[in-house]
Formats: C-alpha cells, structure tokens, sequence
C-alpha cells in the first residue's frame, strides 16, 4: 500500500480511503502521519525525488516488519512540487493493538526519515535548491569514499 | 559494461564503465573533483539493493547507483 | 477542542474538519489516532459512560501542555453505544515538529487510558455489562477505604 | 448538606449527608456493604477536582464524587 502522487495530497480523500478499506478487518488502532509543508526561510514550497524501486524495496520490508506484529501499515508521498500549507506525506499503520500501533508509527516514520530514497528541495525564487542540511546520509554512506 | 546512476539532487549524467567491483568504481569516481564530496555521504546500491562493502562484484548488465543524503516527508 | 457525541463518531467527516481547521495554521505534523470497537469474546459492541466537568478539566490540563510545546491536541469521543467495527475515539495532535507531535500522541493516549473519566460497558447477549477487568483505577484511589 | 454521587457503573442513589470532611464520609461508606469493594479503586473528587487526602474540609453545598476505574477508548 504505497501511493505515490504527482503534487500535493487530497489528505482527506486519502485518510477516508485508508479507513473505509479496514472498516471491517477488525482493527482497534488506527493512526495515520500526515506531514505539510510549514511556511519556514522564506520558501514557497517543497519539491520531492523519489527513487522508486528501492522506496519500494524499503517499503516491503517495513510491511513484514508490520505482519509480525499482526499490523499494517499504508504510505502515501508526493513527487514534485507541493506548496505551502499542502501536504506530501502520509503514513498510516492499522492494529489490533493501541500499543503497538503508537510504538509503529514512531519507528515507521523516523526510518522514513534516515533511509526513503527521496530528495527534498526548497522552492524559493524562482530556484529549487536541494535541501542538503535537512537531509540525512542514509546508513552505511561513504562507501566510495574508502581508500 | 555497467551502469553508473547519480540520484536525486547530484547533476553528474549516468556512466558505462567496463569495471568488475566497487573498488574499481570508487577509485574512478575518486579522481573527478566535483563527485568527491559526494562520494563521503552517498549510500551505494547495485541491482537496487543496498550494499555495505567494496567486495562486490560486479559483471556484465549491472546497475550502480548512488544516493546521496535523503529527506522525504 | 473536545468534542463529544451520541453513538459511533463519523472519522472521515472528523478528520477531514480537523484538517482543514488547521490547514493554516502552518503545523508541520497531524497525528490522529483513532480506535474502533473490536470484534472480541462475542461482544456485540461497547457503550460509554462519560462524567464531563472532570474529563474537560483533564483536557485542559493537556491543551496547556501541548500549548507549551507549540502543539494543539483536539479530541472526539462517544457517548452511548458504539457498535463492532465503529469508531468511538480520535484524539489528534497538531505540532510544528513530528517528534513532538509523536511523543505527545503517545503520552496523550495513554494518560487518556489511565485518567479520563469514562466507563466501557460490553454489550453482549441484550445486556451492558461493565468492562471492569480492562478497566484502571484512576491514580490515588481507594481514598475512601481508609481508616 | 454535602451531596455525595456515585459515577459509571456503580448502582447507588446519591447522598445528602451532613459532613464535614472525606473522613466522615469514608466511615459511613465503609458500613455499607455493597460499597466496600468499589471504595478500594475508587479515585475521589470534591466539586469536580480529584483530591489525594482525607483531610479536606467540606462544606455546604459541596459536591463529592466517586469515580470507579476507567477506560476510554
């Protein structure tokens, strides 16, 4: 379950979506991320690149992660430009479980963080500037660099 | 030949280079000046999974790719 | 923002109204959770009782909280019966910062669990009957057994 | 005169009693049987504030509430 948009989420037609799919599949827990652009340093906006064959790759293994714990989880991220106050990214996982669904979403969005191949820029006039000190070195980085 | 990809936000057009592991790669891409800073915060993918070591091989076909710091959301 | 209704809650009309409340208010994080009534030990659904002027002096305590964090949280609950596979709860944090947004859910929730004055009752076989093992006392009582 | 209520699934009619003090009132509940049990995880509140001691002073017109375990959700 990972939706990938050109531009801003319709969060929610997709927050409707997620919850009427699992209306009856017996989930206590139900909790979804949504992350919008803020208003910061004078952007306009937010512009993404996704590499999409290991996003899902990456993605696929969090699914198993969430199996074993009798949950699911769902993710839905805009490609290109998302403007300010719109939203490019939801998460959302559905358990059994209030605990293990609170624990999930924590660790679901913060790996979401250090390792989604996707590339964050800075709309501001007129330039989209990649947004290197927000960014983090995925785990392992510097490989190439060795002697 | 293998195919060398550059990700997100490095401008570098994608390589073929007649290399058989991920030393020889690192030493090629070690000598242009605008890739080196890079080189020190990118993760490696080949065939489009992460690799953490050098002693890769690799043959005829292959797909490298580089990604450099990530930040979706 | 704590909002209570008769029966089941309407999640997408919530979340959405929620949203949209907000959709200016240049928060870089939304995390609802929302919990719906399970199907468990032949339960036909749950029904609630609620003691209001103290479950809105606890949210208060919390709406200052978040209030000192930069972050909001708003809060639905029903009162009534809720049937298998309705919702009966959402609470939602809005935060500038998605790790004070994920904390704060988290501890909301649980303090929520532990503190908020409501009563859960099984509706099983035409009767309701109080949940009291998956019931907890709040902090300090048995006040009243001593001697 | 004190009322005294009794929240959630606790079958009682509320009180009017003439007390001064929680103590008062933990004697009187304490003779009552059906109550015990729930006197044992009942958090209190005086006027809609939860309070943690015996020694609180009541005075006419006050509110006293029981409130037995929750859960919310």
């Amino acid at each position: 379950m990972l939706h990938l948009y050109d531009g801003a989420l319709d969060v929610p037609k997709i927050l409707k979506a997620w919850y009427e799919e699992e209306s009856q599949s017996n989930y206590g827990a139900y909790i979804p991320f949504v992350g919008t652009v803020r208003s910061e340093d004078g952007i306009d906006g937010l512009s993404f690149d996704i590499y999409e064959p290991i996003l899902e790759s990456w993605f696929l293994g969090w699914q198993e992660k969430a199996k074993a714990k009798g949950a699911i989880i769902k993710m839905a991220h805009s490609r290109g430009d998302v403007m300010l106050h719109e939203s490019s990214y939801i998460a959302a996982v559905f358990s059994p479980k209030r605990r293990v669904a609170l624990e999930f979403i924590d660790a679901f969005v913060e790996d979401f963080k250090a390792s989604a191949p996707i590339w964050k820029y800075d709309l501001k006039e007129g330039k989209r500037l990649y947004a290197l000190e927000r960014s983090t070195a995925i785990a392992g980085s510097g490989l190439l660099s060795q002697r | 030949m293998v195919r060398v990809e550059f990700l997100g936000p490095i401008q570098k057009a994608p390589l073929q280079l007649e290399i058989t592991n991920l030393s020889e790669l690192a030493e090629i891409l070690q000598e242009d000046e605008a890739m080196r800073a890079w080189l020190e915060n990118c993760a490696v993918a080949v065939n489009d999974m992460l690799v953490s070591s050098l002693d890769v091989e690799l043959k005829d076909g292959d797909r490298v790719a580089l990604l450099p710091p990530v930040c979706g959301g």
